[in-house]
């Protein structure tokens, strides 16, 4: 085997800390290492040329590039072989930069330490075998999670581009967050305008089905060809009956009961259509609050009904959907504001949160938009808004900068003038962050034109005063202290992980962040991708997102699945397990550890074998770890592979 | 049974809140804490002074730990919110190895600075719990509203004083109600009086402390309930010049709360030291009726 | 004793026109322990023996004779092996059958002939009563049957086959015996790190690599397949060094824990007396603390390190 | 090139791919300094690491040995660290019977996202390896054994 060895300066990256002339030299005195050089940047189009003119040159069988981690580049080096002619797995990277440049002050141990790594590669790559990927057919379904304002355009992207999609919501309508909202920054355009006409895409798009009041139990199988069972939770009401006329919210006794739709601000009935543009239009009850699941006596929602369509019978119902691919946009929840002891913790009814705040400011809310202080229902005149609550703080654990806090208190700003142009209001913030088309310029409005004080600073303690509210805090612009008397406190609450998240990403098998975001593919490169295949994300769910950038997100991940789709069949990573026949003794051992079923027990000429299913092997090696015998081996990373890598690295 | 614990009285103790000390004294005993002075104890180094010098503070800190660490106790108890910030606050310096063994060089001996360090408050919410203090009120203290004022650092910083929640403690609270007393909702507990302002700008001590006492009258409180002597001097004593600067008329008591367990207990005299009050309570107590008005001497 | 021995023949005799082979114990060479006996004809019933110097476990055949109709003489300790093969289906069930014993402890060889002194050769040797005597070129001798008991007996835990399929004899429970001698686990315990690996690395050096400890397991179900003589994986190379005798010793233990009986065959086995049950004996101690799990008890339940708990109650893990 | 001498000890990481390496990533994409005696091989997951590795590398000469993995429930594989957790509690046992210190191996778990976790556990394991000094060798063994050994 002729191997070739290219050490890449990354600019002063690595050559900065690294003597990659050395290791270059070093490389030469390796088995098998017939070429090896330094080179500037080898993954540039110069570089990858210096890579084919090599393996022609020196009739390179193999290629060892020594850069970055592979999790940037190893894709670009498997092209670049191939394109040498060389089979795409015949090639190891060694990764000098995150893992010894970035990290190693001292050159010379660094120069040694690239140099042992380069070592290891080039043993891994001389037992790695030519491998060719197989192929599977793929089913073009789609399962969009979360029907917020991401996943519509991802649902009606896929829908629009000829793909049957499955739309699963939790709450009983879709809409998400921005259902919620009245108006939008920085157009102020009405919020329900906007989205209202989207959602009634989704309803009436036939290749679109609708499953809310619905949560993902589990998800089986591998992109292409995934079985998700999905929970339709009860309702009580049959859908295929109820047209949504609410005579039954209107007889409905139990109207003290807690309105999760308006924040929990007002209350509604147990059995009740969340909103007017709600989709589905459909009627459900809120088993906690209704008087005959709980009691067993009322039925007033079934003699109201005039489709029939109550069932107090009805159960949770798992259906099992077929897709290929799933984009996942699960979004985010409020961070709750109550851990704030110097804000009142929850103790003051005047002290609310922005998304209750943006249901008084809307008409459908439940004081039909007009600002009344939850407390006594007076009209406010005076309106603190405190930004930053549970954003930028580390002493809770949220360290992170919401995103979009700044912008919509601007709004509500304005919102508040146009309501009550008697009102004043403040603004304590930490910074302003606004870098969006027309963003500043709308932050400045809300300063200029509509009069909002904004200070910069902290509040340290909310207390009740006469009625109103003094709010003591810090002007750290003019090193004084400012105490403010209001009617009403806003708190602009940032964003957290959905409620859940860590158990879908878990069902999912995709990762997430110490805050229960999901992560991306890769932060830059790929933004919408998860590391597992066939899954997507778009919107909060990977972060904090206003909503241009999370339906550009929703576009995003529609056109990579039907990028994905355009295929009739993909390719499997040949990076799977095989069986030896000559060393299998049958024991089943490999089968017994396989977390995907991958492994079935064959007879072969009278004898028990086991036999990997390739396109069912996700490339784990637990069954390598489990054979005893060393019967089955786990492509380029054969028990010798790892074995030639420790004695290299350990030559006793 | 019997608890034991070095006592560190404070300087406040020895004069302004003489009272404070003799009646945390004599409610320990009544509610079975043994207090062992700490012998030849000095200065916490909680003076402005010594908050530009962490090396001293710290040192005559470290001096009163070690003599503790020889006496056969539980833990430190102080009733002064400020000797115990003090005291707590040079422990956590000296968890930083280098900081702890420059003590020991000024010190010119060993110090662990391991010791529990509480307040008395502490210890009796938490050793004896609120329901027990609650059985021993037998003459409790029905009809009498007051509002708990903790002052600022009884809690503060959360990470040092490890006691209450930082924004709403409710030790006092819980405390009064188990003693009978009606507790109102008080929004400034845990606001400064400007004690540290108290000798060189008056005028800031008169707004600040002025506001607890608008704040206590307005809720409908008879009376203020502290436990840091420097809130109480402020409040009290100054009473009649913060009304004087605020063209307010209060006339509202300041009591110790270990004075009101004390009454709530049924004890008296001059160990409780109620006389010892600037602004008087005797007309407030004697209007809640002949259970709290026989604890008079 | 007799009579169990000729109900074991009765039972064989009855059994074996259904069977392709009964494996049993016939007298050994030189007196001292009894050896294999594979049972075709009625005439081989004659040869069978039973008493405590039927020490070989035999249920290391199972495998290899799989597909035929098996008859197998268990001991306690024995059918524990079998239980293993049988929950790793290395075997069937339905084609065996398990003539089970009750055991009073059976006789260490080697011990036995260190403590005999008896020279180079064994003329006879018989137990009667509590002693086992020997006539040997130097003469004659008589050995307390306790003191030459296998180590393994000091630590039974269940003298009667189970499973079984005619039991012979009594049920009853394991002998009483003295203070177990020291073991090497316990001897290694006592000693520091460096004087641990100094000792594995004498006593590897000793090691012939004759791989008799392997072939004698009745757990290395890899046969010819053993990852120690392949190169395909290459887990150990051929040269002489204490280094890859102790890599294939760990091997056996880790390839063998959770499903190692502890019958001590590797041992009985070695032709240099190496202790090299001892890393298979810490590992089963470790099991049990874990996982709560013995192996050889019962053949449904599957071996700790094939499955796993979301929430490993026993398991500290350290916090960074 | 062998190790630094008496600068460097040899410390292998047994890594899985999605979690583990992904976090010795983020450390380095972070500059989180970290000594440099750790080499790290990277495995698709923990569910591939046979404990015979960890005990072949120490024969070898290694004198520290670190695994680390997704966080249980977070495997990319749903099941491999869970595994891979009994094998190597199971492998902790065996060490210290074979003469090897047992805290010369140490597994834990690191997610993509932890490359401050990273550079602690990179941190302590060193330093703790540090502390224990150049693990025992065989002293008996020739050159020529060893030149024999790496040309396998």
């Amino acid at each position: 085997m002729n191997i070739g060895v290219f050490v890449c300066h990354c600019g002063s990256n690595i050559a900065g800390t690294v003597d990659t002339v050395a290791v270059a030299k070093a490389a030469l005195a390796y088995p098998e290492v017939v070429f090896a050089t330094d080179t500037m940047y080898a993954c540039s189009e110069p570089g990858q040329a210096g890579i084919i003119e090599a393996v022609q040159k020196y009739e390179l069988d193999g290629v060892v590039v020594a850069s970055c981690t592979p999790r940037m580049h190893e894709a670009t080096f498997r092209r670049t072989v191939e394109r040498a002619g060389l089979n795409r797995y015949m090639f190891e990277m060694a990764n000098i930069r995150e893992h010894v440049s970035w990290i190693g002050k001292d050159k010379d141990a660094n120069t040694n330490k690239a140099a042992e790594l380069v070592h290891i590669a080039v043993e891994k790559l001389r037992r790695n075998t030519e491998l060719t990927a197989g192929e599977f057919t793929i089913n073009k379904r789609v399962m969009v999670i979360g029907g917020g304002v991401a996943g519509i355009q991802a649902a009606l992207d896929c829908a629009d581009g000829g793909l049957e999609v499955v739309l699963v919501e939790r709450e009983p309508s879709i809409g998400g967050k921005m259902s919620k909202l009245d108006k939008t920054f920085p157009t102020v355009d009405c919020s329900s305008c906007i989205l209202g006409p989207r959602m009634v895409d989704i309803a009436q798009n036939p290749n679109i089905t609708l499953y809310t009041l619905s949560e993902v139990e589990s998800v089986d199988g591998f992109v292409g060809n995934f079985d998700v069972k999905v929970r339709r939770k009860a309702a009580y009401v049959d859908w295929t009956l109820c047209t949504g006329c609410g005579e039954c919210a209107a007889k409905c006794p139990s109207k003290k009961t807690p309105d999760r739709f308006n924040e929990f601000i007002g209350k509604t009935t147990a059995i009740n259509i969340p909103f007017p543009q709600a989709i589905p239009k459909k009627a459900s009850i809120n088993a906690a609050a209704c008087l005959m699941l709980t009691k067993g006596k009322c039925g007033a929602c079934v003699k109201a009904c005039p489709a029939g369509a109550i069932q107090f019978k009805q159960e949770d119902e798992i259906v099992t959907e077929q897709v290929g691919a799933v984009i996942v946009a699960t979004g985010y929840d409020l961070f709750d504001f109550t851990q704030y002891g110097e804000y009142g913790g929850g103790r003051y009814p005047d002290v609310i949160t922005s998304m209750q705040y943006e249901r008084l400011l809307s008409a459908s809310g439940p004081t039909e938009g007009h600002i009344k202080r939850p407390s006594d229902g007076k009209e406010p005149k005076d309106i603190v808004f405190i930004q930053c609550v549970g954003s930028r703080d580390k002493s809770i654990g949220r360290p992170y900068c919401s995103g979009f806090c700044c912008m919509y208190t601007a709004k509500q700003t304005i919102l508040t003038k146009d309501h009550l142009p008697e009102s004043q209001s403040y603004v304590f913030y930490m910074d302003i962050r606004s870098p969006g088309k027309g963003y500043d310029e709308f932050i400045r409005r809300a300063m200029e034109e509509y009069g909002a004080r904004y200070i910069r600073g902290r509040v340290s303690a909310i207390q009740p005063k006469n009625g109103r509210y003094l709010i003591k805090g810090v002007n750290t612009l003019m090193g004084d202290q400012v105490e403010i008397e209001a009617d009403l406190v806003v708190l602009a609450v940032g964003a957290e992980a959905a409620k859940g998240a860590p158990q879908l990403a878990e069902k999912l098998r995709i990762s997430y962040d110490t805050y229960g975001f999901y992560m991306e593919g890769h932060p830059k490169l790929k933004p919408v991708e998860t590391n597992t295949a066939g899954i997507y994300l778009a919107g909060s769910c990977q972060g904090p997102k206003d909503i241009p950038s999370s339906v550009a997100q929703g576009g995003a991940a529609a056109s990579k699945v039907l990028g994905l789709f355009s295929k009739d069949k993909l390719a499997s990573d040949p990076q799977v397990s095989s069986v030896s026949l000559q060393r299998c003794i049958g024991c089943a051992k490999c089968q017994s550890v396989c977390p995907f079923g991958a492994i079935e027990m064959t007879q072969f000429r009278g004898m028990t074998k086991a036999s990997v299913i390739a396109t069912v092997c996700q490339g784990c090696g637990n069954c390598t770890s489990a054979c005893p015998q060393g019967a089955i081996q786990l492509s380029h990373f054969t028990d010798n592979q790892i074995l030639a890598e420790v004695h290299a690295l350990c030559p006793y | 049974m019997s608890r034991r614990y070095a006592y560190y009285p404070g300087c406040s103790g020895q004069g302004t809140s003489r009272e404070y000390d003799s009646s945390t004294r004599a409610m320990c005993q009544e509610l079975g804490f043994e207090l062992i002075d700490i012998p030849d104890w000095n200065c916490c180094g909680s003076t402005p002074a010594h908050a530009v010098d962490h090396l001293l503070s710290a040192s005559l800190v470290a001096r009163n730990l070690a003599i503790a660490e020889d006496m056969d106790v539980e833990g430190i108890v102080t009733p002064c919110p400020s000797c115990l910030k003090n005291l707590k606050t040079s422990q956590h310096r000296m968890l930083r190895p280098e900081f702890h063994q420059e003590v020991q060089r000024v010190l010119g001996r060993a110090v662990r600075a391991d010791l529990p360090i509480k307040s008395v408050l502490q210890v009796l919410v938490e050793d004896r719990g609120i329901g027990w203090i609650a059985q021993q009120a037998t003459a409790p203290l029905t009809g009498l509203k007051v509002v708990p004022y903790y002052g600022c650092i009884m809690n503060r910083p959360p990470d040092v004083m490890r006691f209450d929640d930082p924004e709403n403690p409710m030790a006092l609270d819980n405390l009064l109600t188990a003693i009978g007393a009606e507790v109102l909702p008080f929004a400034l507990k845990t606001d400064c009086c400007g004690a540290s302002l108290g000798t060189t700008r008056r005028d800031v001590v008169a707004r600040l402390s002025g506001r607890v006492l608008d704040a206590a009258a307005a809720a409908g409180a008879d009376a203020i309930v502290t436990a840091c002597p420097l809130c109480q001097m402020n409040l009290d004593m100054r009473q009649a010049q913060i009304n004087k600067a605020n063209g307010s008329s209060h006339r509202l008591p300041v009591f110790y709360y270990s004075q009101l367990i004390m009454l709530a207990t049924g004890q008296q005299g001059e160990r409780v030291g109620l006389d010892k009050l600037c602004v008087s309570p005797f007309s407030l107590l004697e209007s809640l009726g002949p259970q709290a008005g026989e604890v008079r001497s | 004793m007799g009579s169990q021995l000729e109900d074991l023949k009765t039972a064989i005799r009855q059994a074996l026109p259904d069977l392709d082979v009964v494996i049993a114990w016939a007298a050994g060479p030189d007196g001292l322990a009894h050896t294999p006996l594979f049972i075709t004809s009625e005439s081989d019933v004659d040869l069978v023996q039973w008493d405590p110097r039927c020490s070989q476990n035999l249920a290391g055949y199972l495998p290899g004779l799989r597909g035929k109709k098996v008859g197998i003489v268990a001991k306690g300790c024995d059918a524990r092996s079998i239980t293993e093969l049988l929950q790793e289906k290395l075997i069937d069930r339905e084609q065996l059958t398990v003539f089970g014993l009750h055991c009073q402890g059976a006789l260490d060889p080697e011990k036995i002939a260190a403590m005999a002194d008896c020279g180079r050769y064994v003329r006879s040797a018989e137990i009667n009563g509590g002693e086992l005597k020997i006539v040997s070129s130097k003469g004659a001798c008589a050995i307390s049957l306790e003191n030459g008991l296998l180590a393994k007996c000091f630590r039974c835990t269940g003298a009667d086959a189970q499973p079984c399929d005619q039991f012979i004899g009594e049920h009853g429970a394991p002998p009483v015996l003295k203070d177990a001698p020291a073991t090497t686990l316990d001897r290694l315990e006592a000693m520091s790190m460096e004087e641990r690996f100094q000792f594995w690395e004498e006593q590897m050096g000793q090691c012939i690599r004759c791989y008799a400890c392997r072939s004698a397991c009745p757990l290395c179900v890899c046969q010819d397949h053993c990852a120690a003589q392949s190169r395909e994986p290459h887990w150990v190379d051929q040269t002489d060094h204490p280094r890859e005798k102790l890599m294939f010793q760990a091997m056996h233990a880790l390839h063998t824990a959770g499903r190692c009986t502890e019958c001590g065959e590797c041992e009985r086995a070695c032709p240099v007396g190496l202790p090299i049950m001892t890393m298979k004996q810490a590992l089963n101690r470790q099991i049990k603390a874990l996982f709560d799990y013995e192996a050889g008890l019962d053949s449904e339940k599957t071996p700790p390190l094939f499955q796993f708990r979301e929430n490993e109650e026993h398991i500290k893990e350290r916090k960074w | 090139m062998s190790v630094l001498e008496g600068k460097e000890l040899r410390i292998i990481g047994f890594l899985c791919n999605w979690c583990s390496y992904g976090g010795a990533d983020t450390a380095g994409v972070g500059r989180f300094t970290q000594p440099t005696d750790l080499r790290i091989i990277k495995l698709p997951c923990t569910g591939r690491i046979n404990p015979l590795f960890v005990v072949r590398a120490f024969l070898n000469g290694a004198d520290g040995v670190l695994v680390s993995g997704c966080h249980p429930r977070d495997c990319h594989y749903t099941a491999g660290n869970f595994y891979a957790r009994r094998r190597l509690e199971v492998l902790r046992s065996l060490l210290p019977v074979m003469g090897i210190e047992p805290a010369r191996f140490e597994y834990t778990w690191v997610s993509a996202s932890e490359g401050q976790r990273w550079r602690t556990v990179v941190q302590k394991f060193t330093e703790q390896i540090h502390g224990l000094g150049p693990i025992p060798a065989f002293k008996s063994g020739t050159c020529l054994e060893a030149c024999l050994g790496t040309a396998i």
